[in-house]
């Protein structure tokens, strides 16, 4: 992929909307909230330099509603929104997920539940990978460690939605969203030469008309459409997992954690090891799927397992069903918006060790 | 003027909007069911006012009134 | 290496463009950087601080619950700040507008007129980037070079504001490194 | 013997799923033999809603994309503004527009969005059996306003169009009926009018059309027309409530 030479110096807001417009995203929809407006302000001054459109929605649910429409004419489109606002989309992400349409969603995640704070937090991780709305649903989900990754994974979610005519959301929090660093963008990509969509309404020019229903009131054909659903999922889940280990290979106890919190427990493994303890870190990218097989792997020869999140313990739950019992699971999380520094984390190591007389 | 109408069977509902609007009094609703089980409107041969001569005219009210877009319309070119 | 700077001070003090810049310096020199402004309803208040984190290798957390330095340019940022900082860390203060003076005795206090030498230059509003100078001088985190480059490629479309913020910039540098050489 | 009346190419041959005497599919009929006047089956978009008409695209030969409930004039904002030349054309009901969907609907409106929202007014909830809509009229007996809506417990019957007219991006709004032969070549007359003012990128476009329910209304088709032309329309009066393109007629906005 061709990248810029210099790079730049973006917060993370920033980054995810410049990485889309790089990716072709031309509309974006949004309603302010805190901690992301910067989003939607980058975009009202970029897109229209790009011959794009972006429209300030009343709410989270017509913005969510106007990326349907803009979908299922056929562009690259985009919305975002942080905890609360992400609820309010619900609706419509179910609906983008039984229609099949391809779209990006941001979330930018503050405390909760309800208004919460605006502080980083990773509380709405059920709410991601499970759908979040009604119905048998999925939606890919991403969650970016780094400025770098921020673009990266912003600018693949739109390759990986319309391939999949999935939904994909970016899951990152405040911190993520307000911090900058150097991150080197891949160049503009030419529109006109994405691959074409014919399943579009477009208006039927030289063609039969055709429809997109979520509707199928037949429970026999819904069963159907379900199914076929399912069989996408696990395709998607056969190739789309991703995630990082870092000093895994001869680790006793595995530290698990996503985003931010991956980060601090990245320093801390570091800090663990500098003692002398066999640690490592897995980190999740793509939170749906998960990768469970990559943790069953690392069962094999790590029988302690430290999942650290931002919340109460949520995606602690896959860790579990992933290791089916075979390894011991331990849970540490600061929920509410708080974020610790990795001496607390090297502690929780050091104390694991010590107390569960890890050798 | 002279027309006629011819009414789909298997779409008519019965909802009698068109015997209603007829203002010459053609149209009734039949004896026969349909396939969805409706009494269905029929265009009849004859009707009191047709009998004084004034049969349909292919004015196409109830075709305009028909909420099942069952109804099809021909008139006599002048 | 790990150094996690805090620069406070109230809205329209120049104090998020001192840490962007000292960021933007960093990323020039190839090292690993994070800037976290303060955001959301803290902002509203009229105080703004930012954090800066330098490194040569990745960095986990852009906080700095104890930052290694402190630049406080006025005093509800002393009274916010003076208890974070590590101990052994150093507090900048710009002593126009800071009255009180940190009760620690565990810390380095550097002490620069910022507003006085902005006065001079005849513009009150460059105060911030004379503080970044005598910042670098005295912490060598990035080179006085890289500054330059930073303030030239940030302030490349304002050509006046480019021009004075690098001459404050190196009253602040001289101010600090006259200090040290009459000590 | 000349044919002087036909089904629309525009409309699917399959039999509607309505009641007898529903005035949904007469209005079907109409937007269809609209666009195929104008030539437009070929850059006409329909967003049909969550509702009776939930299934329109069955009967209509276009492209269409489903809305949920009330998020018509949203999902149209994306296609129209992905697609500006296009014939884009939301068909909702009184739930769907004006209680739900109000907040869609009063900001797409004001934003000028170069829309034309059908709206079917039959003063009830018809898919969901019979409940109270926001313009069921007073003393209207509904399943959830039992003798009868009162403004006190109930409400008042809403005026969307009205308010619509009020926001500075609507261009054209008028209310007809379907309930006479008169009523639907007013219908008509108005749709097409709204779809041109819609491609000549005037502004925000309606058309209300009040409708019977014979079902909900536990009328025979004769009567809810009846009804609506004689009770109905004392709450929703019938005509032009707004029209930039009229002349001499004075606009604050314009």
């Amino acid at each position: 992929m061709k990248r810029d030479e210099k790079p730049s110096l973006m917060r993370g807001s920033h980054i995810v909307a410049e990485a889309a417009v790089r990716a072709g995203c031309r509309y974006y929809f949004g309603y302010p909230i805190t901690p992301q407006n910067e989003l939607p302000e980058y975009m009202s001054r970029r897109l229209p330099e790009v011959g794009g459109t972006f429209v300030q929605a009343e709410s989270e649910i017509a913005s969510i509603n106007m990326v349907i429409g803009a979908s299922m004419a056929g562009a690259r489109v985009m919305t975002s929104s942080s905890s609360p606002g992400i609820s309010l989309k619900q609706e419509g992400i179910s609906y983008l997920g039984g229609l099949e349409l391809p779209a990006v969603i941001v979330n930018m995640m503050r405390g909760g539940p309800g208004l919460g704070n605006i502080a980083p937090s990773q509380s709405d991780y059920f709410q991601a990978t499970r759908g979040g709305g009604h119905g048998d649903y999925r939606t890919i989900v991403l969650a970016p460690a780094s400025g770098q990754e921020l673009c990266d994974l912003t600018y693949r979610a739109f390759d990986l939605a319309d391939h999949y005519r999935n939904p994909v959301l970016i899951l990152a929090d405040g911190m993520m969203g307000q911090m900058m660093e150097p991150v080197r963008f891949p160049v503009l990509r030419d529109v006109q030469k994405l691959p074409k969509k014919p399943w579009t309404i477009t208006g039927a020019k030289g063609r039969k008309s055709h429809f997109i229903r979520s509707l199928i009131l037949d429970p026999g054909q819904m069963e159907e459409h379900n199914w076929k659903l399912i069989r996408k999922y696990e395709q998607i889940t056969d190739q789309e997992v991703q995630y990082e280990t870092f000093k895994t290979e001869d680790a006793k106890l595995v530290i698990v954690a996503f985003g931010t919190a991956a980060r601090i427990a990245k320093a801390a493994v570091k800090r663990a090891r500098a003692e002398g303890l066999p640690v490592g870190l897995l980190r999740p990218i793509t939170l749906w799927p998960y990768p469970k097989k990559a943790l069953r792997e690392l069962s094999k020869h790590a029988k302690h397992f430290f999942v650290f999140e931002l919340n109460a313990g949520q995606m602690v739950e896959d860790v579990q069903l992933a290791l089916k019992g075979d390894a011991d699971v331990f849970f540490y999380g600061r929920p509410g918006g708080v974020v610790p520094n990795p001496a607390e984390i090297a502690r929780i190591i050091s104390r694991q060790f010590f107390q569960k007389e890890i050798v | 003027m002279k027309g006629s109408i011819k009414i789909d069977s298997n779409l008519c509902k019965g909802c009698g909007l068109c015997v209603e609007t007829c203002p010459n009094g053609v149209i009734e609703i039949g004896s026969q069911r349909n396939g969805m089980g409706y009494f269905y409107a029929v265009a009849k041969k004859t009707s009191k006012k047709a009998e004084n001569g004034r049969g349909c005219t292919g004015c196409t009210l109830c075709a305009i009134m028909c909420p099942e877009v069952a109804i099809e319309v021909c008139r006599e070119e002048r | 290496m790990l150094i996690k700077t805090v620069f406070a001070g109230f809205g329209g003090q120049g104090v998020l463009s001192m840490g962007y810049v000292l960021a933007y310096a960093a990323m020039i020199e190839g090292l690993q950087v994070t800037y976290l402004p303060s955001y959301g309803a803290e902002v509203r208040g009229g105080t703004a601080n930012c954090t800066v984190a330098v490194s040569n290798e990745e960095i986990a957390s852009p906080i700095a619950s104890t930052p290694d330095n402190v630049v406080v340019m006025n005093n509800p940022s002393l009274e916010k700040f003076q208890h974070q900082i590590l101990t052994g860390g150093v507090m900048f203060l710009n002593s126009n507008l800071v009255e009180q003076r940190p009760v620690r005795g565990d810390i380095i206090v550097r002490e620069i007129p910022c507003n006085d030498l902005a006065h001079t230059l005849g513009s009150d509003q460059s105060a911030n980037m004379v503080m970044l100078g005598g910042f670098i001088q005295q912490t060598s985190l990035v080179r006085l070079e890289s500054i330059q480059s930073a303030i030239s490629d940030v302030f490349k479309e304002k050509k006046k504001a480019k021009e004075m913020n690098l001459k404050a910039l190196n009253v602040g540098y001289d101010y600090m490194k006259n200090r040290e050489e009459n000590a | 013997m000349k044919k002087v009346f036909s089904r629309p190419k525009l409309l699917k041959p399959n039999p509607f799923h309505y009641c007898p005497g529903c005035g949904h599919s007469l209005l079907h009929r109409v937007v269809a033999e609209v666009i195929e006047e104008m030539e437009a089956d070929e850059i006409a978009i329909g967003i049909p809603p969550a509702g009776c008409a939930v299934l329109a695209y069955n009967y209509f030969d276009v492209d269409m994309g489903e809305a949920a409930h009330g998020r018509g004039a949203a999902l149209a904002t994306g296609v129209k503004r992905v697609l500006p030349d296009h014939l884009v054309f939301t068909y909702q009901g009184d739930g769907d527009i004006a209680a739900i969907g109000t907040a869609e609907t009063v900001h797409a409106a004001n934003r000028g969005e170069k829309i034309t929202c059908i709206f079917v007014n039959n003063a009830v909830y018809g898919m969901t059996g019979g409940q109270m809509a926001p313009t069921t009229i007073l003393g209207q007996p509904t399943t959830t306003s039992p003798g009868g809506r009162t403004g006190n417990r109930d409400g008042f019957p809403l005026n969307l169009s009205e308010m619509l007219a009020v926001t500075r991006g609507s261009a054209y709004i008028e209310r007809t009926s379907v309930t006479t032969p008169a009523g639907i070549r007013a219908t008509k007359k108005a749709v097409r009018k709204a779809f041109e003012i819609q491609l000549q990128g005037l502004g925000f476009t309606l058309v209300e059309v009040l409708s019977p329910c014979p079902t909900n209304l536990k009328m025979s088709p004769a009567d809810a027309c009846k009804w609506v032309d004689t009770e109905m329309v004392n709450f929703f009066p019938l005509g032009v409530i707004k029209d930039i393109t009229a002349p001499q007629e004075n606009h604050d906005a314009h």
